[in-house]
Formats: C-alpha cells, structure tokens, sequence
C-alpha cells in the first residue's frame, strides 16, 4: 500500500522532471547529430565536460549563467572534434565517439588538479537559482529542456533547416544532388548536439548540484542514447522515452519495495525498459545514412 | 594475379598508420604533461620502460591487455554481424562473477575438474548474458544498443550490489577467495610445473611481479577461433552475411535470428571469459572494481583493430602497454590522468588516420591506370 | 627519536581507486603523510591506481625499492598487500580500511570504529530532529558503509525509541545528483536531518538541506563549512592521525607488525566535531576564501542554537560508550538487519 | 572551342579515371538544342559517368564541357543546376521517408517567416505538375509511392529549378509499360516547351521511339553519334558491342513434360498485411516457361516471395514435384533444386560488400563442395568462381571484387551465373534483365531456353511484355492479385495482354493499388 502510494505521489512525478532534465537536453542533442547521419556515442563526454566547464565558469567569474554559457561552449568544443575527425575527415564515428567519452574522462580529473588542485571532487561553486512549482524546486535548465522539446520539434518538420537536416541523415547523396551542402549540415548539427549536451552537464554541476565531481555524468549520455532509439529520433518520442527513465529512476531513489532486495532497486528503470521494449514497442528504425561517412561522388 | 603481396602491403600500410597515430599522440600528449611541469621526455621513456622495459615489463604488458584482447573481440565479432554489442561490460561482469561463484563454492573439486568448469560456467552465464539481447534483436525488434546498455546496467546490480552482498564473508566487497583448484596457472609459478619448468627461459618467468596467466593465451586463441570462425567457416560466412545484408542473407536461405542469436551469444561468452580471467587468473576473488571499464575499452580496441580479429589482438597490446606503461610514468610523477589522454587521443588519431589510407588507395588506384 | 633517521625514512602509499580528492581516507590519509613530512622530517610518494590490477603492481614498486614504509588503503588493497608483503618480509606495511585474517607480521592494520562515531551522529539527528523523522544515505551497500548505517540506527534509536528513520543506498560514491534527489525524497517524507555515508554523493545531501533548510551530518573529515549553517556536525574518521602515528612507530623504531588495530572513540580514532566550538578546517575554509564572512557567522550561529544545546548530553554519551555502559553493534560484522 | 550555334552542349575529350578504371576516355558528345538525344552502350560504358560529369558530381581528369556556347567548370551540382541542368538518376535521388512536396522544393524551399512554406510549396508544385501533365500526389510520402510516381516526382524535381537540358540516366528500366508510354509522352510535351534531353536506355525500340539523335559510348570510348532516322536496331547493337547481336529472342518449340510446379488456392498479404495475392492457381511443367505478364504492383513480388520461402504463405498449397511446399523456408526450397532470380538483384540477390566468390555461392554455401563439416572451403570456392566468371563473361575486377563494384549488367550476370550452375529443375526469374544491356539480354535469354531445353520448367516474371511475350511458352496475366487469364504465348499479342493486364477498366495514371 504504501509502496503504491509513494508511486502516485506528486512530488515523486515531479522529482522525475528532475532526473529526466539531462537526458532530454542529451537525447534532444542525440536527435540533431543521428538525424544529420553522426552517430553521437559522445554524449557521455561531452555531458562530463559541459558539468565541469560549468562548474569552472560559475568558480571563475562567479555568475552560475557565465558557467552555462562555459558548458555550452565546452560541448560545442568536443562536438567540433567529432565533426572535424568525422565529417571532415570521415573517421569512424564510434571510434571517435568513444574517443571522445575517455578524453573527457581524462582531461576533467586533469584540470581539476591544474585549476582546483583537487582530483575528486571540485569545490563548491554558485549555482542557478531554483524555481519552485508546486512547491518543488526546478531550476531554469529543466523549464529550458521542456521548452526545446517543441521548439526543435518545429525545428524538425516545420522549418527547411530541419528538411534538409532530415534529408541528409537519410539519403545525403540526394541532398548533395540537390546542391545542399552534406558536410556543412553535418557539422552545424553535430555543433549543437554538443551545446545541448553541454547544457544538459550544467544541469548536473550547477544546476542540481555545485561542484563538480569526477564522472559524474554517470552513464547518462548513455541513457539518453537510449531514450533517443527509445522515442525513435523524435522530439517528443525522446522527451517521453526520458520521462519514462527519469520516472523509473525517481521510483528507485524514492520508494520502498519490500519484495525487491535494496541493491537491486536501483536496477529498476533498466529492467522496466526492457520489459516495455520487447512488450509493446516495435522496430526503432535509425535514419538511413546514420553512422555513414558521406564521400560525395562515389557508390 | 599478386593478390597475395598485395594483401601484405595493405596489412603494412595499416601497421605503419597505427604506429604513426601512436607517434602523433605521443606528440600532442606532450602538450599536457607541460602543463604538470614534467618533462615529457621522462614521462615517455617512464612509459617505453614501464611497458617494454624488460621481461616483466612486456610480460605484465601482455598480461594486462588479456582482458582487453577479450572485450574488443567481443565487440568485433557481433560489429561484423550487423550488431554493435556496447554490453562487454555487463557480460564481462556476469562471467566473472559466476565464475567466482564456482570457483568458492566448490571446495573438493580436482583442478582439472574445478578449473575448466568455473571457466566454462563464466563463459555459459556471460553467453547468456550476451545472447539475450541478441535474441530481443532477432525475435521482438529490440535494438541491441539499448538492451546492451540497460543489461549492463542490471549486470552491476545484480553482481557488484546484491551478489557480493550474498555471498561476501568478510567486510571485502569480494566474495570469497576462489579455492586454489580454481585458480588460472600464473607463470610466475612456472618452476613448480612439472613440464613448463622444463621449456628453455623457462626461468625468465619465474619472477614475483609477473602476472601473466594462461588466459592470455585463452585469448590469442579466443582470436584464432574467432578469426577461423568468421573468415573460414560456414557459421562465420553466414553471420558476416546477415550483417552486411540481412535481405540478402535471407534471400541466400540463411536464417537471420540464428546469426544474431549465436553472435551476440558467442560474443558474450567471449567478453564473460574477460571476466573469468580477471576473477580466476588476476584477483582469485570477484571484486567490485574489477571489470575497470574493460567493456567500453573494447569498443575502442574493436574498432582500431578494424574489428579484424588480428588487429584487435594488436589493439589490444597497445592498450595494454599503456596501462602498464603509465603506472610506471605516475612513479615519475605525472598524473595518472595522462594516461587516459592518451590512450584518447590514439584513438583519434588512429580513426582520423584512416582517411588517409582511403586517400592512398585512390593515388595508388589512379597510377595503376595510366 | 632519531632525527637523522627519520631523514631517510621513506614511505609509499597506494591510495585507492578513488584517488585523491575523495574528501575521505585517501584525502585523510594524505594529510597524515603531509602532517609526517612537516613534524617528523621523512618523505614520502604516492601512487593512484586507475583500477584495482595495479594495486599488486604499484604496492610491489615500493617495496623493491626499498622504502622503509609501504601503505596500501581501502578494502580492494588487502589481498594484493598480503601477497607483496609475503614477497618482501623486511619491509614494514600497514593498510587503512580492513580486517586482517591471520594478519603477518610485517602489516598492520588500521581499522576505526565508525559505528562508534556513527552512534554519536545518530544521538545528535534524533536530538535536533523536530518531526522525529531522520535519515541516512550511503554510498554503496555493502560492509564497511553499514557500520555507519548501524552505529547511526543505534544512536537515533538510543535517544528516541519512536524515531522514524529513513535510509537509502545510492549505489554510487560519486553522483551528487542522485544524493539530493534521496535526501530530497527523504525529505518529502518528513526527515529533517540527515546522515551521509556516501563519498562524492553526500554533496547532494548538503544541497538538498540546503534549499529545504532542514540539517545534515556530515562524514569522514570536517565538511560542517560546505552548507554552511545546515551541517550540524560531521562525524570524524581520522585517518590522518592513524597514519601519522603509524609512521612515527616507524621512525622511533617501535612499530608492531602483525596486528589490526582498531581506533575507536576512547582514543579520537573517530569522533563527532566539537558541537560548541567552529573546527580549524572551517576556519581553513574561511581563510582560503572558500566561506565568507557571514556564512563563517552563519555556522558559529548554528552551532550556539542547535547543536550546543546537546553538547553536554552528546558528551555523557561518548564517555558511555568508552566505558562501556552502551554497547554498539557492528553492522559491518553482525549483518544489516533484514527488517529495518 | 564550342562546334556551332545551335549546339546547347558539347563535351570534348572527357576523360575520368576510377581506382581500376578509366570510365571515360576522350569522350565526345555534342547535344543540339531542343532535341532527345539517346546516350546507349554496354552496361560499364561510362554513360552514368559521364552524365555525373555533366552535372557537376564527379570532376573529370581531363577535358571540357561548353554549354550555350560558353566554357564552364562545375563545382558540384548547385553550379549545374544555376545554369539549367537537370538531372533524373538511374538510382532516383529521393528521400523515403520525406514527402512528394518536401523532395521537390527540397534545397530551394520557399519560406515565410522562419517557417517552411508548405502551401507555396505545395502550388509550385501543382503548377509544374498541371503544366507537363505530371501527375502527383504532392502529400505522399517516398516510400508509400509507385515507381512511375516516384520519377515524376524526380522531373518535377528539375522543372522545380528550371531545368532547360534534363539528363534522365535509364528512366525506363523500373516503369511498365504504361508508365513508359506517359514518360514519352511527357518526354514530346518537354521538348515542345523546348526543353533538351539527354537519354539514357538499353532497349533499342526505346532509342527508335523517341530519340532524334544517337551517340554510342563503348568501353568508354564515344563510338559515334548518328542520326535516329538513319539506323537500324540492329546497327546500334552492333555500335555498341562491336559485333552483331540477336535481338530476338530463338527458340524452338517446347516439348513440355510433366507438370512439376503448381499453386492451388495461393493467399499472400504484403507488407502492410493486405491481401496481395488472392486466391491464385497455376502449373508450370517441365520444359516449359510460364510467364506472368502484369502491371508491376499486381501481386507478383508477393507471389514470388511466397513461392520462394521468403513471405508467409496464408493459404493454400505450393506444390513441388507433387509434393507442398509451402511451409519449407528459403534454404530447404533451394534444396529442392529451385533456382531464384529476385527482381532486386541489389537488396536480395547479393551481398553487395562481399566479393564475387562469397557472393557466387550464397544460398549453396553449406554444401559441398564448397563447405565440409561446416568449414568454408575456399579453395574450391574460388576454383569454381573462376570457372563461372569465365564460362559467363563476368566482368569487373576478377573473384576478389566486391559485387558493388560491379556494374548493373555484370551484377546481374553473376545472379544467373550462380543461379543455373545448380542445375536447377524448377527456375523463378523475376526481371531477369531489368537494366541490362543488350549483350547480356541476348545472353540472358539464351541461358533461360537452355534451361527450358534441358527439361527444367521455368516461371517468368517480367513487367517487360516483349520480355515476356517472346520467351514464354504460355502466360498468365496477374492483375490485382488474381490470375485474370492463361494464354498461349503463340495466340497472343501486346495489345491483348496490354488490355488483361489493366483489367476491363484501363484507367490512366497506372498507379499501383492499395
Ligand atoms: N588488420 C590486420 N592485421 C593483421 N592481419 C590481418 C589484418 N587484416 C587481415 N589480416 C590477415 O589477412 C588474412 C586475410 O584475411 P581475410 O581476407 O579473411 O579478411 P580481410 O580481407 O582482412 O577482412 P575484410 O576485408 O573483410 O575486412 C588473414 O589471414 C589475416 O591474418
Ligand atoms: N564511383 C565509382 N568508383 C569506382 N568505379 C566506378 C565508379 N562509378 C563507376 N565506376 C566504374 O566505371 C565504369 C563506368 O561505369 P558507369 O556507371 O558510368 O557505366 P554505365 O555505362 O552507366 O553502366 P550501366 O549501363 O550498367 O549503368 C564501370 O566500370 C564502373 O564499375
Ligand atoms: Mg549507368
Ligand atoms: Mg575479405
């Protein structure tokens, strides 16, 4: 009973706006590049590295919005690695993705001692002010995630910045046939799949938390990968897919299942997934191109 | 006809650009150890002598690039079948644990009995662990990238939150120490085996700080196996169809579920005999920590062997050598960090350097017409 | 003492895999090296592993070369240290954070008693809490973390038999986010102060004290400046002085092998902060701009209106369970209780 | 420097070298101004090449292109469309998932606002489509659309950016017969606006149809370019092969035997699990080829893929030697000795990134010779692959290639050449030409009368009715999933099987049915 009664509770479906907040920034940012035709596996890292440029620009200048602009920037920073090395020079995307993921690992540990002189765990820094709606706290990145959710879905389908991103995750010959620049897509959607995973670090350093500390991004960009397949590259499709996670996840956090040992609570939202997954969910059908360098003129 | 020839320049053209990219990210890595102060000249002859610096050094090199030999297989494999297994991790972590499991459990058990059970048992469960998302790909639509990640996710509860809390006897987060007739023969031991002691340099290896164990050789001939399995038989031909073109497999009477079942499962067991070779061969116990990121590792040692069985094996190697080799430049006092970087940025280099293999086929294809 | 000796005294440490800047026995353990380098003259190297293969690796590297003191800390470390020691029978070991079996004779072992400390934290949550209503959050499940949980569920109890507690492990030593979302639900549930046993993950318990203004205890070191005014206390595992003392057994030549040690409540091994007085580190904190002026106020505040109150109760406690008079159980040994 | 005035296009000494190759060599070709100029040669000759030149995909490694007189240089396809090219590819250039409309204004698209402005987009569209008789479904998406459609979408495409001269690289090779009929049509309404056209074909009766002029590329090489009115079929196959060629098709009279294939009562759903073949009954005996004429859309991919064990059967019986088969899966029919050529040779009938040898053997990969106990035996393999490509003329790089290097023609014959070495008694030819130069029809054919010859019975499926009516024995004309009637092949004509296959009703447009 009373396992039922905290699932339905107000504040746990709030607290999972919370949870959910990265993940749609994250899948939201999955969107752009995977629908360019980039598999975006650095989601991860770049997660990592917008939390600590977050953190570091809120230390540095003291203004926690100075630190947001430093973790977009930062993405932005990676993403144009993963766009240079593979839409410019066509590596392999998930080489380079998982490149990406180590090297944020390595350089946040490393400039917390050159910058903070500490190794785990940075000191703690201003951060956003909170909002409270029904009396629970949010702080400005979650209401910005629920607001790009529409906004790029307009993006998507109601602008032609969006038809051509669309065309060319699909089939970039055609669009190149069309004189549409296929790299030049690329690499502006590859951009700002890093802004949005960027932001979706401040969230965690500074947003819900104040410091920063080390691998704190935590699989999220994985998830959010997930979330992205999940709600079949679309906008709303991820925002529901993460909801569900963030939901599943707040359920772990939060409530109390006596038939469920405690260390395996937090299993919870993995096993939900699979479970709705394989049940109720068909085929997730990634745009055609995705993950395929594109070599104008050739077969 | 020298196709023959051919197929060698193209194998030393691909050697030359991996050494190539190593050296380039041996050179930007030098940027970051200015920041510490360091000289980058110590920190890399710290990394040359770590790794290749004597016999234990290339011996404990070998060693620690066994588990990632395992995982990029483990990931190479399914890649060639259509599939990107992104689960290493997660069965890595189950075969190891069962493996641990056995290898307590079982107090009377002769070694020739105990050892080749716990070994099978591990691979069993991390086949299984493997095979699950290969059988959600094949019979209900599941894309493998989310059921990998989200069985990872449950490996870790299931074995490092709840399995060590079951069967731990001391406040270790561990479970018990394996019983010796479990354990993988460490060559360090060399001198008491009845036939090895006999083998010229056997002597060499007889020394405290080797850690090479026989799962290093599992492996090499994990990669055999997988090489001989994907390129030589009918198994292998069949799973490489299904991946390149799974209407065309169809077409061809081949049954697509099978191929995907039976190399996520064989990837699995792969990845679960990473686990069993750390757990029986490298820390006798299951221990949290132990899988140490093997299985996201793996993707990058798959991917710079051009997810060719070989090549992972060389993969591998390097990655084991920079483990190894950086231990020893945090002695000289550069940050441990370093080492991550540049392990990071070989892999950039050697993704981005393919570009220009691609652009050498073409010069090269270009004066063979005029 | 033989300060020429001690000259030449060499130690090596092998932290755990958290490394540094874990704000816990690797820090603390840290400190205490610092703190021999300063008094006792001696030098020291460190090592942080990037997983636990190399512990045998890294611990061997000191010991061949000859240092007069190897120290390997946290839980992983143990075997590969028994095996090291076994290689090398003249050099002296010690290592922070686990019971020896048959301990040889060249470690030493330091083990201290959180739950000791943890009673004291959990006295003092049930003695400021107005709903009657605490919680606790650990890191991981396991062992070592449920001393604390057990010390802290003992203490909490000792003081109000009726107290509701609340407790949740975040499977993670190092997400914040994770930490404030537990303490927040904690919090929706009635909780107004709240113990961490969780690492990196305890900062998010500070926040969500913070913005619900409710209290929190802090863990491990003194980290009563990090919200200020709403960490009441934090309970103190000092490391740092086991380290210490150990190498002074050292350099003076009297150091015991073959024991585990405990360090407990009766010799400051743990500790709750001073409930009256603000703690040097605070101070430290203050001094290196990492606090103001009024949060450094904020915090002498709080301790004159909710916490000293208790002092002299919290202090009948302590010299209880030094003599004997309370018994607390190890959670670490005896198991969680399944029906908490 | 440009020949004369009214030429609106001329190519001098083009020349693109490839890894291996060099598609085009010294190429010459001149297109006068409100003409349609057919481009034909062998499957490889460096047509699609040299178009891909004209529209800036491809930089040519040597010559030059004047167009209205002037020299250009082409930096990519914006450049040729700015100066009026257009181009309709011999893979159409569209995007699946996007809709009719979004393909059209795709690059160009009209905008108000930040929006993207449907409704403009939507009357442009109309416009084009209402002025050329181009009709459309502008809200359709890709991929729900006919092939016929979809090439109208893929002109409309040129027209969008005022296309003077439109390159259409083999827009026949997909379109029935209908549908070929209305791109003529649309081809005339074209040049009487005084549009130029550049087009590209293998079937010589198309080249006689509607070109005016004929330039023939071998090897690479510009052969020669001639007036339409003064050749024959027959000469242009000779241009293009270098030797004389067999346009029709010679075969004796069959000697059928007993019946060794038969469907009763067949049901199929397609892929959106409506009925696509209804109740359908047929018998093909040995040594006799059964063709099945129809409008493409009618059934016959369900069916073949029913019969083949790659769809589900719903209902009724295949029979094979007496025996049903309709249970058996794709590997156990092969067993039986049934040979399959898929009308999509690149998406069913090879693995396009594995070589000829691994692809020569798909399907027979687990038997011996060429696997023992499970093991590849590729020594035999590639034994046997030399013997095949030799004995069928496969050209492109030898067994080590991979099959997406091969052109269309090669492709196709490595299909066959895979597919008859089995001697197979029953064989499924589904488009067995579709895109394949004249040489390898006439080798194609003779191929499948052999078979027939040597007592195998054979079912044709083409959409192509010379195809059909010249290689069958007797056909059956499918329509909306039903068998509508069998005919003697020798009692019949275009005409009348054009008339069944359309049902009574022979509405315009040609659209595939729901
Ligand atoms: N990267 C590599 N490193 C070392 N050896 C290789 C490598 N690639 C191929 N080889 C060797 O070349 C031989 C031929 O391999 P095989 O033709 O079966 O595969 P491949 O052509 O390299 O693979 P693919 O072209 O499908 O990537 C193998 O025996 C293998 O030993
Ligand atoms: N992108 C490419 N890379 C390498 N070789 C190519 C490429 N495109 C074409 N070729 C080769 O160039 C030659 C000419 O090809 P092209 O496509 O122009 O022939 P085609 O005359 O259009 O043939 P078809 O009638 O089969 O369409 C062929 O040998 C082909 O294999
Ligand atoms: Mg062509
Ligand atoms: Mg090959």
């Amino acid at each position: 009973m009373d396992t039922l009664k905290q699932i339905f509770s107000l504040s746990l479906f709030l607290a999972s706006f919370r949870f959910a907040t990265p993940l749609i920034l994250a899948a939201l940012g999955g969107i752009f590049s995977e629908r360019s035709g980039v598999v975006n596996i650095a989601l991860e890292g770049m997660i990592l590295i917008g939390a600590f440029a977050a953190v570091y620009g809120s230390a540095s200048t003291g203004n926690p919005w100075i630190g947001v602009l430093y973790s977009m920037i930062a993405g932005l920073v990676f993403a144009a690695i993963l766009a240079l090395v593979c839409v410019t020079f066509k590596a392999n995307q998930i080489v380079v993705g998982t490149g990406i993921n180590i090297f944020a690992s390595g350089i946040t540990i490393f400039l917390l001692q050159v910058l903070f002189g500490v190794k785990g765990t940075s000191p703690m820094v201003g951060r956003l002010p909170a909002y409270r709606f029904f009396g629970v706290r949010f702080n400005p990145i979650t209401y910005i995630a629920l607001i790009l959710v529409p906004v790029v879905w307009f993006i998507f389908f109601k602008t032609h910045w969006g038809l051509r991103i669309r065309s060319i995750g699909e089939h970039p010959a055609a669009a190149d046939t069309l004189g549409i620049s296929v790299n030049k897509w690329r690499f502006i959607s590859v951009l700002i799949s890093g802004v949005l995973a960027g932001l979706a670090g401040a969230h965690l350093s500074i947003g819900d938390g104040s410091a920063f500390v080390r691998e704190m991004s935590a699989g999220r960009g994985f998830i959010a990968l997930a979330a992205m397949i999940f709600g079949k590259w679309h906008p709303f499709g991820a925002f529901g897919a993460a909801m569900l996670f963030g939901f599943a996840e707040a359920i772990a956090v939060r409530v109390d299942f006596a038939f469920i040992p405690s260390e395996l609570i937090s299993a919870i939202p993995y096993v939900l997934t699979l479970v709705v997954l394989a049940g109720f969910f068909g085929k997730s059908i990634p745009p055609a191109a995705s993950g395929e360098p594109y070599y104008k003129g050739e077969k | 006809m020298n196709n023959y020839s051919d197929k060698i320049k193209s194998i030393l053209t691909d050697l030359g650009l991996s050494l190539l990219s190593i050296v380039v990210a041996l050179i930007v890595g030098t940027l970051f150890i200015f920041l510490t102060d360091k000289s980058p000249l110590d920190a890399y002859s710290a990394l040359y002598i770590g790794a290749f610096g004597n016999f234990s050094a290339i011996a404990n090199t070998l060693w620690r690039s066994t588990p990632l030999i395992l995982t990029g297989l483990a990931v190479a494999l399914p890649f060639r079948a259509g599939l990107f297994n992104i689960g290493a991790e997660g069965q890595l972590l189950m075969g190891g644990f069962t493996a641990g499991v056995v290898g307590f459990y079982f107090t009377s058990l002769p070694a020739f009995i105990h050892l080749p059970f716990a070994i099978i048992a591990g691979m069993f469960v991390g086949g299984l662990w493997g095979g699950l998302p290969g059988f959600l790909k094949a019979k209900m639509d599941v894309h493998e990238v989310i059921a990998t990640i989200m069985l990872n996710h449950i490996a870790i509860a299931l074995t490092i939150n709840y399995g060590i809390n079951i069967f731990r006897d001391t406040g270790r987060p561990a479970t018990p120490r394996i019983m010796d007739s479990a354990a993988m023969f460490n060559f360090k031991n060399i001198m008491d085996h009845p036939f090895l002691s006999k083998l010229p340099f056997a002597e060499l290896f007889a020394h405290p700080a080797i850690r090479l164990h026989i799962n290093f050789f599992l492996a090499l001939a994990a990669a055999v196996v997988l090489w001989y399995l994907l390129f030589k038989t009918t198994l292998g031909y069949e799973m490489r169809a299904v991946g390149f073109n799974p209407d065309g497999a169809e077409y061809g009477g081949i049954n697509a579920s099978k191929g995907i079942i039976t190399a996520m499962f064989i990837s699995g067991a792969v990845a679960g005999l990473a686990g069993v070779g750390e757990v029986l061969g490298t820390h006798f116990s299951f221990m949290q920590g132990m899988d140490a990121g093997y299985g996201f590792t793996g993707i990058a040692v798959a991917l710079i062997g051009q997810t060719h069985p070989i090549g992972v094996i060389l993969g591998g190697i390097l990655f084991g050598a920079l483990a190894q080799g950086g231990l020893e430049m945090q002695f000289s006092g550069i940050p441990s960090e370093i080492v991550m970087l540049i392990q990071a940025l070989v892999i950039f280099f050697v993704a981005a350097l393919q570009v220009f293999k691609v652009y050498l086929a073409k010069r090269k294809a270009k004066g063979g017409v005029e | 003492a033989v300060p020429a000796a001690a000259q030449d005294t060499r130690v090596g440490i092998v932290l755990s895999t958290g490394g540094l800047g874990d704000l816990s026995f690797n820090d603390a353990a840290y400190r205490g090296l610092q703190r021999a380098e300063d008094e006792l003259g001696i030098s020291f190297d460190y090592i942080e592993p990037a997983d636990p293969s190399e512990d045998q690796t890294a611990l061997r590297r000191f010991a061949s070369r000859g240092y007069d003191l190897v120290i390997g800390v946290g839980f992983q470390m143990a075997d590969s240290l028994r095996t090291v020691a076994g290689e090398y029978p003249d050099t002296k070991f010690a290592h922070v954070d686990q019971y020896f079996e048959d301990i040889p004779d060249n470690i030493v072992s330091l083990n201290f008693a959180e739950w000791e400390g943890s009673f004291l934290a959990g006295a003092l949550a049930a003695l400021t809490s107005e709903n009657g209503n605490v919680g606790f959050v650990g890191g991981v499940d396991f062992a070592l973390i449920h001393r604390f949980e057990g010390g802290f569920y003992q203490g909490a109890r000792y003081i109000n038999p009726d107290i509701e507690i609340q407790s949740r492990y975040a499977d993670d030593f190092g997400d914040p986010a994770r930490g404030r979302e537990i303490a927040l639900g904690m919090i929706d549930d009635g909780a107004d102060v709240i113990y961490h046993a969780a690492g990196g993950t305890g900062s998010g318990v500070f926040q969500a004290a913070e913005e619900e203004d409710i209290y929190a205890i802090g863990v491990d070191s003194n980290q009563n400046y990090v919200a200020p005014g709403h960490v009441i206390a934090s309970m103190l595992k000092k490391v740092d002085n086991a380290v210490f003392d150990t190498v002074k057994s050292v350099v003076e030549g009297n150091y015991q092998g073959g024991n585990n040690l405990y360090f407990t409540l009766a010799d400051g091994g743990v500790d709750l902060t001073s409930l009256t007085e603000v703690g040097q580190p605070v101070l430290d904190a203050h001094d290196n701009g990492t606090i103001t002026d009024e949060e450094l106020e904020t915090i002498r505040q709080m301790k004159e209106n909710v916490t000293s109150p208790y002092a002299d109760r919290i202090a009948e406690i302590k010299e209880m369970i030094i003599n004997g008079e309370i018994e607390v159980e190890n959670w670490g040994e005896t198991g969680r209780p399944d029906n908490l | 420097m440009p020949r004369e005035d009214n030429y609106i296009l001329d190519m001098q000494n083009i020349t693109k070298i490839f890894p291996g190759v060099k598609a085009n060599d010294n190429v010459n070709l001149s297109i006068k101004k409100g003409e349609i100029h057919a481009l034909v040669g062998e499957n490889g000759a460096g047509k699609t090449t040299l178009m891909n030149i004209l529209y800036g995909l491809y930089e040519p490694d040597g010559g030059q292109v004047f167009y209205e007189g002037n020299k250009i240089n082409l930096d990519g396809p914006q450049d040729a469309i700015e100066l009026g090219i257009g181009m309709v590819h011999q893979h159409f250039m569209l995007v699946d998932p996007l809709t009719v409309t979004e393909n059209i204004v795709l690059g160009n698209e009209p905008r108000s606002g930040l929006m993207l402005d449907q409704k403009t987009a939507k009357r442009e569209v109309k416009e084009i489509s209402d002025k050329y008789g181009l009709f459309v479904d502008p809200d359709a998406k890709i991929q729900d659309i006919s092939v016929g459609m979809q090439q109208r979408v893929e002109i409309i495409k040129t027209l969008y950016r005022g296309a003077e001269l439109l390159i259409f690289d083999e827009p026949t090779a997909v379109l029935t017969p209908q549908e070929i009929d209305e791109l003529f049509e649309i081809f005339r309404s074209l040049k009487e606006q005084g549009k130029t056209i550049i087009f590209i074909t293998h079937k010589l009766k198309e080249v006689k149809t509607i070109s005016d002029r004929i330039t023939v590329l071998r090897n690479g090489k510009s052969i020669d370019t001639v007036n339409t009115a003064d050749v024959t079929k027959e000469d242009v196959a000779e241009l293009m092969v270098g030797r004389q060629v067999l346009l029709e098709v010679e075969k004796t009279e069959a000697k059928p035997g007993a019946e060794i294939f038969s469907v009763d009562n067949l049901n199929v759903k397609d892929n959106r699990d409506i009925p696509a073949v209804k109740n359908i009954s047929l018998s093909v005996r040995k040594g006799e080829i059964l063709g099945i004429a129809g409008v493409e859309g009618n059934g016959q991919s369900e069916l073949v893929e029913a019969i083949t064990g790659l769809r589900n059967v719903e209902s009724g019986k295949v029979n094979l030697r007496g025996k049903d088969i309709s249970k058996y899966n794709a590997r156990q029919i092969k067993r039986e000795k049934v040979a399959h050529i898929p009308e999509d040779r690149q998406k069913r009938g090879l693995i396009m990134d594995f070589d000829l040898k691994e692809n020569i053997i798909l399907g027979y990969h687990d038997l011996e010779p060429f696997s023992k106990n499970g093991i590849m035996q590729y020594d035999n393999v590639a034994k046997y692959t030399q013997d095949l490509i030799d004995k069928y003329d496969v050209r492109g790089g030898g067994m080590e290639a991979q099959a997406k290097n091969l052109s269309g023609g090669n492709q196709q014959k490595l299909i066959v050449a895979r597919e008859f070495s089995h001697d197979p008694e029953f064989l499924i030819a589904s488009q067995p030409t579709r895109g394949v130069d004249v040489g390898s029809i006439e080798f194609i054919h003779k191929q499948i009368i052999d078979r027939r010859d040597n007592g195998a019975g054979v079912l044709l499926v083409s959409a192509e009715l010379s195809e059909v009516l010249s290689l069958s024995d007797r056909i059956a004309v499918i329509f909306e999933g039903e068998i509508v009637d069998v005919l003697k092949a020798s009692e019949t004509d275009e005409r009348e099987l054009g008339k069944l296959m359309t049902g009574s009703k022979s509405e315009a447009g040609g659209e595939s049915n729901e």
